[in-house]
């Protein structure tokens, strides 16, 4: 069976929206900030199929995914250092705690 | 440094010099040289202006001076001046001058007062001098602004809500007014010409119907709700009510003929032909304006706010003349804002120095005030006479300019409108015999008012010069309605093209 | 001829005013007065030999041509119209002038006694140069805007006249009153003047009374409602004039003006002011005679009604000021009928010469009257009636003289009334026996009216004073003036008037109509003969019987028909009660309250949308996701 | 490769040498040395600016991948200057005793932002310009939550972060759909490519809500408030005029450059947003107590504004807009700068605590009320003009209405700049904030605002010289 360049979109497509679901839902920072991941994997992704396929020439998809992938490493990084402060702060990471400014 | 320049300069100096005063004595100093120098160079200005006449200049405008200023624009900060500018820069010296004197005694932080009435001053002259669109909207809102401090802290009664309510309707006309602005900026020249603020030049170039009829009514609004068009004029009566003394004098003195002047100077001069066109739906609510204010101004019971509703009616009249779009009426419309300035700013100062006394302006607490202050009561008397019209003071020499003019027309709809806006004299007339009689003559209602003082010397000053000016202009109206006449005349040629 | 001095007879009262309005409180009271009669003796001797020197100048054609000595430019509007002042001589502005400043004299100086000691003398004298001045420049007005000019002026100087005593409330409640309504009629005279000034480009009154119909070519065939647009312009001028003159309906100032001091009312409210609207239609009579004869006629049926009305209302007032100020209405209405009747050639300017001669006549016995009204009031410290009576011994000279002033307004020869009223009266039978016959029975009643007023405060009962305030005789400074116009009255009828003025300039000699006059002076008589058999003892039963007898109409007569319970209606309810108050309560909660509406709104929907912000990061995301689907949906789909 | 063109990143070294020394000095500084800590830095970052102050001829390094107009000159110099002010009136804060440990990161992650931005705006490929936009974020949540101990701090560094990287996720997706369209991410070759099918229009409105976000522009603006609530002070200040400020820029420059095919859909997208912005923002604004919540809205409204220089797509947008930022930099550093020494001062930021500041402490008033009047575009603070050629620059294509409707908001922001005056001028108070000497960096700061504040509209050189470098579509 031939894997074609749709497959790969559906995929990311449906990773996309995975995580934004996951992001609007889940009620742990940490499971949000996995939701994120898979948000930013989807782009990986996206980029990796459209090089694979469409411009085999050049590299550039590749490189794009690869930069994605460090800068979402250290955005969870930041996020996780973040979380900790909260938990030390809140002495709990539940996402809707985080209301103490609104309106 | 072009001698026009200096209105501004000399506000500006006055601004910095009052940084520096220390105590009253210098404060007051300051303020009486500067507004001194103002008028007299008001005068200079006027004698120079009529002498070039007199010498043949026959230029659009005089003492011309122009420097680029945004360059990417083509905006500069030209200044020239025709006699409807001089005329209405002598009204502004004069009400300046007179204003410092009513507020001798301004207390708290007379400082600050002075400082916010000098920038008042810089926007006030400075609108009155430019002729580039640019330079004319900055002095106007600069005009707007110090009006909130004025009224929100040295005001009286509701003071904050009439404050904010005067700087946010303000500034909503002047919303109107930047895109009329804008849109007669880029109608200035044609496809491909250089774009221009300098009404001169504008003027020059035919801006395309279409625009005037969209810039037209945006620009005549802006400019009407600081002339308190119906039925954008509530800011005037709660504004005027609440605001100190000097500074009613200057906001209804001066600068609700910003709105006039503007109307006239920008939204006419420059779009003749919406104008002509849509003249009659504004011409339908300033008749309003001048009826219903006057309507109004009968049953109020405080003297700011009958002075106030009188100064709509009387400010409607300046914008329903300047509608009518024929020379002697637009004459009258400027003569009228003379008129206006000149003896609203005596109501006032008036207002202001019995208030300062009685602690009331309510007219059902005061009576027979005449005997316990004659003097303040004769001046009352002089600026009631010259707002209802009387000859020989300046309201008549206006009204009847606007009215003979207004009904050149011969059609009925403007006859019809015009012979409306006579009524106004009688109702002017019925309002202000009611203060009058009420307030000054009868008896003494309040027996602790027996006790109260007439005028102190400043005060007269006041009084006096506002008094000469009013009999001046209505003795001899001849030079001065020459002179603006003179100068409409490129206005009305526009509006003939 | 030049008579440029003309100009300091208004220029001098103008700064005797200004002098004594504004350091008139360093002079002492009797140096102001001293100052006000003196400079106004010399303006009348200035208006003598302004007369004195008019009518000696020959005559064009037979015509007494306009003299100009002073015009120039006060205010431009257009080129064809401009305010000019000026002084125009021609036989009525000279005969006013004449009129104006010998009664003024006499009120100066008589004021010298009536007001010493008041508050305010130098205001009054003030006061008093200033109408003189500007009475003055009415009638010497070269156009029709200078007359409004001055004409405002007189309202606002019988304004601070009748408002002299200002901390009276009567005085200034009845100050307001004139002064409102008579500006009210001046609107109908400004329109009336846009109109008239419209159609024929010009406020000259040169031009408008040349008789050049092509002035008037521009209105041709110009119609409003049926009328011709100059007939709606002459009429609404008449309306100023009818304001001014206090003609029905817009007499109801007039009674009310007795509240100022008497001097006052003698030289304002009966000899000069007042009659400012008749002066204004004779002014302007060539325009309603050949453009509107119709107003012409409505004139006189205006003026025969106001006559009537006047005179019968007179008849049953008490207060003597009162009963002088109706007098005074229902003689104005006579001669504004007279204008009303007249022609203009020849003969058939009767009515106008008639008018004018009756103007002057009545300036000086109508002064006369309220002159001695007031000895009599300085005496008794009363308007009414009934505190006087008797008075004929302790007040001989001013008996005297009320005496002749009666005589002379009842049109008993020789005094000056019986010739001005009698020509009034033929002119009217010429016009049409009706009015004649009107007229006569008006005159009549002003007999009887006068009579009765007379008897009532010289004979009668003698009212009871208190010891110490007995009535006496008023002081020479009062009583010369009553007797200089005492003697005026005897004298003036004989004056040739139609030799002076007339209708078409020409001289026109008039001679008594033998069956009018006779008729007259005999209904007067009559009359006469009722009042001293009803009121000369004041014990006779018969008028209170006659006003028990018809009380609804002596009721109404009374309250002067209860014109002013209407206008009080009309002010007060409808004008303030359902214009004004519904307006400033519009303003207050319509327009104000859309504002703040506005305002209000904007925080309520600032509040509704604060759950946007809830503060919970889940639902920011879910916002933002929605926006950006929301954008693609709008940009790819619409 | 030709290692020369790192050379032609002058600014870029010059920071990053600014970086690394302030690294070693905090790293290996004695204690006693790193008293002046605050002056070496400013001084370093003034030397910094001041190098950055000359443009120089326009070049391209690395194939296109880094451009450098003299556009950017300007750009950078404003957000130098802004930052600069930044670093002063943070001096109060940063030598509290919680934070001076830590003061020598705040340098470092902010410089580090400072450095993203520029390297976003200097992208000339997709691949730069994303590590540019990371690299100015991803600190930024740090410098958010910089007040470890405070919940507020903390919570607000989340919620940046996590909304950041939210609105990445799905601008990188938009990017990936171009990418996936066009085979490039050089913008130039991408450019030529855009024919505005629904894929690419899709892409772009994912790509733009991802620097929306940046702006703050409503819907994309919710975690602004809280941010800049809870954040300190003076990373909101930086938050709220570079960080959106070079934002601003950037969404510019590719809209002009990479996106000028689909110009019809970007400017009706953009109108709406405009109106939906500051109507909004001002709606939110009316209502607000605390000062830092306030100006969060007030700067979400000026972003509203700052987009009309977008929507017109010529050089008098550019140059307006730019002027614009430069404007609101220094009168929103000013009303920043005066809140916060006064929170550091009092702790009181709520607008009912500065009832009678006048009073007590009249110069920081009236700093605060020019700043505020600027913002509201009162003459003749320099706020007016910037807002007037804003304007004329959406006016100059024919947006009227648009520039009326903002110009109808300008009333209601003018209203609640009005409440923060009168709190100050006109209501009285019982307990007023004490009279204070502020310290001599933040007067420096707030006078330098002032200056600019006064200066920039009335002496014109400024506008001018922007806009000879402007350039529109």
């Amino acid at each position: 069976m031939e894997i074609r360049l749709e497959y790969y979109l559906i995929i990311s497509t449906i990773m996309l929206f995975a995580g934004i679901y996951g992001f609007i839902t889940r009620r742990n920072l940490l499971a949000v900030l996995i939701s994120v991941e898979l948000m930013l994997n989807s782009v990986d992704i996206n980029f990796a199929a459209f090089n694979r396929y469409l411009f085999p020439d050049a590299m550039e998809g590749f490189f794009f995914a690869l930069f994605a992938i460090g800068v979402s490493a250290a955005e969870t990084a930041v996020a996780i250092a973040i979380t900790i402060n909260i938990y030390r702060n809140i002495r709990n990471i539940q996402v809707h705690h985080l209301d103490t400014m609104k309106h | 440094m072009s001698l026009l320049s200096l209105f501004v300069l000399i506000p500006l100096l006055m601004l910095l010099g009052l940084w520096m005063a220390q105590g009253m004595k210098q404060i007051r100093a300051v303020m009486v040289t500067g507004a001194s120098l103002l008028l007299g160079l008001s005068f200079v200005v006027l004698g120079g202006y009529l002498s070039e006449r007199a010498a043949g200049n026959t230029a659009e405008m005089l003492f011309m001076a122009d420097t680029m200023w945004f360059a990417p624009l083509n905006i500069h900060y030209a200044v020239g001046v025709d006699g409807i500018s001089v005329a209405m820069l002598i009204l502004s010296s004069l009400i300046v001058f007179t204003g410092v004197f009513a507020s001798w005694k301004m207390d708290p932080m007379p400082k600050e007062f002075f400082l916010w009435f000098c920038l008042l001053s810089v926007g006030v002259f400075g609108f009155f001098i430019s002729i580039d669109l640019f330079t004319m909207f900055m002095f106007y809102e600069v005009a707007l602004i110090p009006m909130y401090l004025l009224i929100g802290v040295w005001g009286t009664g509701k003071k904050e809500y009439a404050a904010m309510k005067l700087t946010l309707m303000l500034m909503g006309g002047s919303a109107l007014l930047l895109v009329g602005i804008l849109g007669i900026y880029f109608h200035s020249a044609p496809e491909g010409g250089t774009y221009t603020m300098n009404i001169l030049e504008i003027a020059q170039n035919q801006m395309p119907i279409g625009a005037q009829r969209l810039f037209f009514p945006l620009t005549f609004v802006g400019f009407g709700v600081l002339g308190a068009l119906f039925p954008f004029h509530t800011w005037s009566p709660d504004g005027h009510a609440s605001a100190p003394t000097s500074v009613s004098m200057l906001h209804a003195g001066v600068l609700m003929k910003l709105g006039g002047y503007g109307c006239f100077r920008v939204a006419i001069f420059l779009m003749p032909e919406a104008a002509q066109e849509l003249s009659w739906i504004f011409l339908l609510l300033t008749g309003i304006s001048v009826v219903y204010g006057a309507f109004s101004a009968c049953v109020q019971t405080d003297l700011k706010y009958i002075n106030a509703y009188s100064s709509v009616s009387h400010c409607g009249l300046v914008l329903f003349a300047i509608l009518m779009l024929n020379q002697t009426a637009m004459t009258g419309a400027v003569m009228q804002m003379l008129s206006h300035g000149l003896m609203t700013a005596l109501f006032f100062a008036l207002i202001g120095m019995i208030y300062g006394r009685t602690h009331t302006r309510d007219i059902r607490e005061m009576g027979g005030l005449m005997k316990i202050m004659p003097f303040l009561g004769v001046g009352y008397v002089i600026a009631g006479l010259a707002s209802l019209g009387l000859p020989g003071l300046s309201g008549f020499v206006a009204e009847m300019t606007v009215f003979v003019g207004s009904f050149q027309h011969d059609d009925t709809f403007h006859r019809v409108l015009t012979i409306v806006a006579t009524t106004s004299i009688v109702i002017t007339a019925v309002y202000i015999l009611r203060v009058v009689g009420k307030l000054l003559y009868g008896s003494v209602v309040n027996q602790n008012h027996l006790a109260l003082t007439d005028a102190t010397w400043f005060e007269r000053v006041a009084v006096v010069v506002l008094i000469a000016a009013i009999v001046a202009i209505g003795v001899a109206p001849l030079w001065i309605s020459n002179m603006i006449g003179g100068s409409l005349a490129p206005v009305v040629e526009q509006l003939l093209k | 001829m030049s008579m440029e001095y003309a100009v300091l007879i208004l220029l001098l009262p103008l700064v005797t005013f200004l002098l004594l309005g504004l350091v008139g409180t360093r002079f002492s009271a009797r140096t102001a007065g001293l100052i006000g009669s003196g400079v106004l003796a010399v303006v009348a001797c200035l208006a003598y030999v302004t007369a004195w020197n008019y009518f000696s100048m020959p005559r064009v054609e037979g015509v007494r041509v306009p003299v100009v000595p002073l015009n120039f430019e006060w205010l431009h509007f257009t080129d064809q119209l401009h305010i000019d002042l000026g002084i125009l001589l021609d036989p009525i502005s000279v005969m006013m002038l004449v009129v104006i400043t010998t009664v003024s004299l006499m009120v100066h100086l008589y004021s010298l006694g009536y007001m010493k000691g008041e508050r305010g003398f130098q205001r009054y004298y003030a006061f008093l140069s200033l109408f003189t001045f500007s009475m003055l420049g009415l009638v010497v007005a070269t156009n029709i805007f200078q007359t409004y000019i001055f004409w405002e002026l007189v309202g606002v100087s019988s304004y601070l006249l009748i408002g002299f005593y200002y901390t009276k409330p009567e005085a200034v409640a009845a100050s307001k009153k004139a002064f409102i309504v008579t500006r009210f009629a001046d609107l109908g005279f400004l329109i009336g003047i846009l109109l008239l000034s419209y159609f024929t480009g010009t406020f000259s009154f040169e031009r408008l009374t040349s008789g050049d119909a092509s002035v008037f070519a521009d209105a041709a065939g110009v119609t409003f409602l049926g009328g011709s647009v100059i007939a709606w312009a002459v009429a609404l001028i008449f309306i100023g004039c009818a304001g001014k003159s206090a003609m029905f309906p817009l007499h109801i100032w007039l009674p009310d003006a007795m509240e100022g001091p008497t001097p006052v009312s003698a030289l304002i409210h009966a000899a000069t002011m007042v009659v400012a609207g008749v002066y204004l239609v004779a002014r302007l009579f060539p325009v309603y005679f050949f453009q509107a004869p119709e107003v012409l006629v409505m004139i006189a049926v205006v003026g025969a009604f106001t006559s009537l009305y006047a005179a019968v209302v007179a008849c049953v007032q008490t207060d003597i000021k009162r009963v002088l100020a109706f007098s005074t209405i229902s003689q104005i209405g006579f001669m504004m009928v007279a204008l009303g009747v007249s022609g203009m050639e020849g003969h058939e300017g009767l009515g106008y010469m008639a008018s004018m001669f009756h103007l002057f006549t009545h300036a000086m016995f109508k002064a006369l009257l309220f002159l001695g009204a007031g000895a009599i009031i300085h005496a008794v410290h009363s308007n009414e009636m009934k505190y006087m009576g008797g008075l004929r011994r302790q007040m001989p000279i001013t008996h005297l003289t009320f005496l002749i002033a009666c005589l002379a307004i009842s049109g008993i020869p020789p005094f000056s009334g019986f010739f001005s009223k009698d020509e009034i009266l033929a002119a009217c039978f010429e016009f049409s026996p009706w009015m004649g016959g009107i007229m006569s029975f008006i005159a009549a009643l002003t007999a009887f009216y006068m009579f009765r007023l007379y008897y009532n405060i010289f004979w009668a009962q003698p009212a009871v004073h208190e010891p110490g305030h007995e009535p006496h005789e008023a002081p020479a400074n009062m009583t010369i003036p009553l007797v200089i116009l005492a003697a005026i009255s005897c004298v003036a009828g004989f004056i040739p008037f139609g030799h002076f003025v007339s209708a078409d300039g020409q001289s026109l000699t008039t001679h008594l109509e033998g069956s009018v006059a006779v008729t007259s002076v005999v209904i007067a008589c009559v009359a006469i003969g009722i009042a001293t058999v009803l009121y000369r003892k004041g014990t006779n039963p018969v008028p209170a019987h006659l006003a028990e007898r018809f009380k609804g109409l002596h009721k109404a007569a009374y309250h002067r028909f209860y014109i002013d319970e209407f206008y009080q209606f009309v002010t007060h309810r409808i004008i303030f009660r359902y214009i004004s108050r519904p307006i400033a309560w519009f303003d207050r909660h319509v327009i104000d309250g859309a504002l703040n509406g506005l305002a209000w709104s904007a925080q309520r929907l600032s509040y509704a949308i604060r759950g946007l912000q809830s503060g919970q990061i889940q639902q920011y995301a879910y916002v933002f996701l929605l926006g950006t689907l929301i954008i693609v949906v709008l940009v790819l789909w619409v | 490769m030709d290692y020369t063109n790192f050379l032609l990143m002058r600014d870029e070294l010059s920071l990053v040498a600014v970086m690394v020394l302030l690294l070693l000095y905090d790293l290996f500084g004695s204690a006693r040395s790193l008293r002046h800590f605050q002056l070496v830095a400013c001084l370093l970052f003034g030397l910094h600016t001041l190098i950055c102050l000359f443009p120089h001829r326009p070049v391209e390094a690395f194939g296109g991948m880094y451009i450098y107009k003299p556009m950017l000159t300007i750009v950078k110099s404003i957000l130098n200057v802004g930052t600069l002010l930044v670093f002063m009136q943070a001096h109060t804060w940063l030598e509290s005793e919680r934070t001076v440990i830590r003061r020598g990161e705040f340098y470092f992650l902010t410089l580090s932002t400072l450095l993203g931005m520029y390297f976003m705006m200097s992208a000339g490929n997709f691949l730069l310009f994303f590590i540019g936009l990371e690299t100015a974020s991803i600190p930024m949540a740090t410098l958010a939550a910089f007040d470890k101990y405070k919940r507020k701090s903390a919570e607000a560094g989340a919620k940046y972060i996590l909304s950041a990287v939210f609105a990445s996720a799905l601008s990188l997706y938009g990017i990936s759909l171009i990418y996936g369209t066009t085979g490039t991410l050089y913008f130039d070759d991408v450019a030529v490519r855009i024919t505005g099918n629904p894929l690419q229009i899709m892409a772009f409105v994912f790509f733009l809500v991802g620097m929306c976000f940046k702006i703050s522009i409503v819907p994309f603006h919710l975690w602004t408030a809280d941010v800049y609530e809870g954040a300190p002070t003076n990373v909101t200040a930086y938050l709220s005029v570079i960080s959106k400020g070079s934002a601003v820029f950037v969404l510019m420059t590719i809209l002009y450059k990479v996106f000028g095919n689909i110009v019809m859909q970007w400017q009706g997208i953009l109108y709406g947003l405009v109106i939906v912005t500051i109507t909004v923002a001002n709606l939110f604004a009316i209502r607000q107590k605390n000062l830092k919540r306030f100006l969060a809205f007030s700067s979400i409204s000026q972003a509203g504004y700052i987009l009309l220089g977008v929507i017109s797509g010529n050089a008098l947008g550019m140059t307006s807009l730019v002027f614009y930022v430069l404007v609101y930099m220094v009168s929103n550093l000013g009303a920043f700068g005066v809140i916060s020494v006064i929170e550091q001062r009092t702790g009181k930021v709520m607008m009912d605590d500065y009832n009678g500041l006048y009073k007590t402490n009249p110069y920081l008033s009236l700093v605060m009320m020019f700043s505020l009047f600027s913002l509201a575009g009162i003459p003749p603070f320099a706020g007016f003009f910037s807002k007037f050629f804003i304007f004329a620059a959406a006016a100059s294509e024919g947006y009227y209405i648009l520039v009326l409707i903002a110009l109808l908001n300008t009333i209601l922001s003018l209203y609640y700049y009005l409440l923060v005056v009168k709190a100050m001028f006109i209501n009285p108070s019982e307990q007023p904030i004490a009279p204070f000497r502020s310290d001599n960096y933040t007067r420096v700061s707030l006078v330098a605002c002032m200056a600019g504040v006064f200066l920039l509209g009335i002496l014109s050189v400024v506008y001018q010289q922007i806009s000879l470098f402007s350039f529109g579509m």
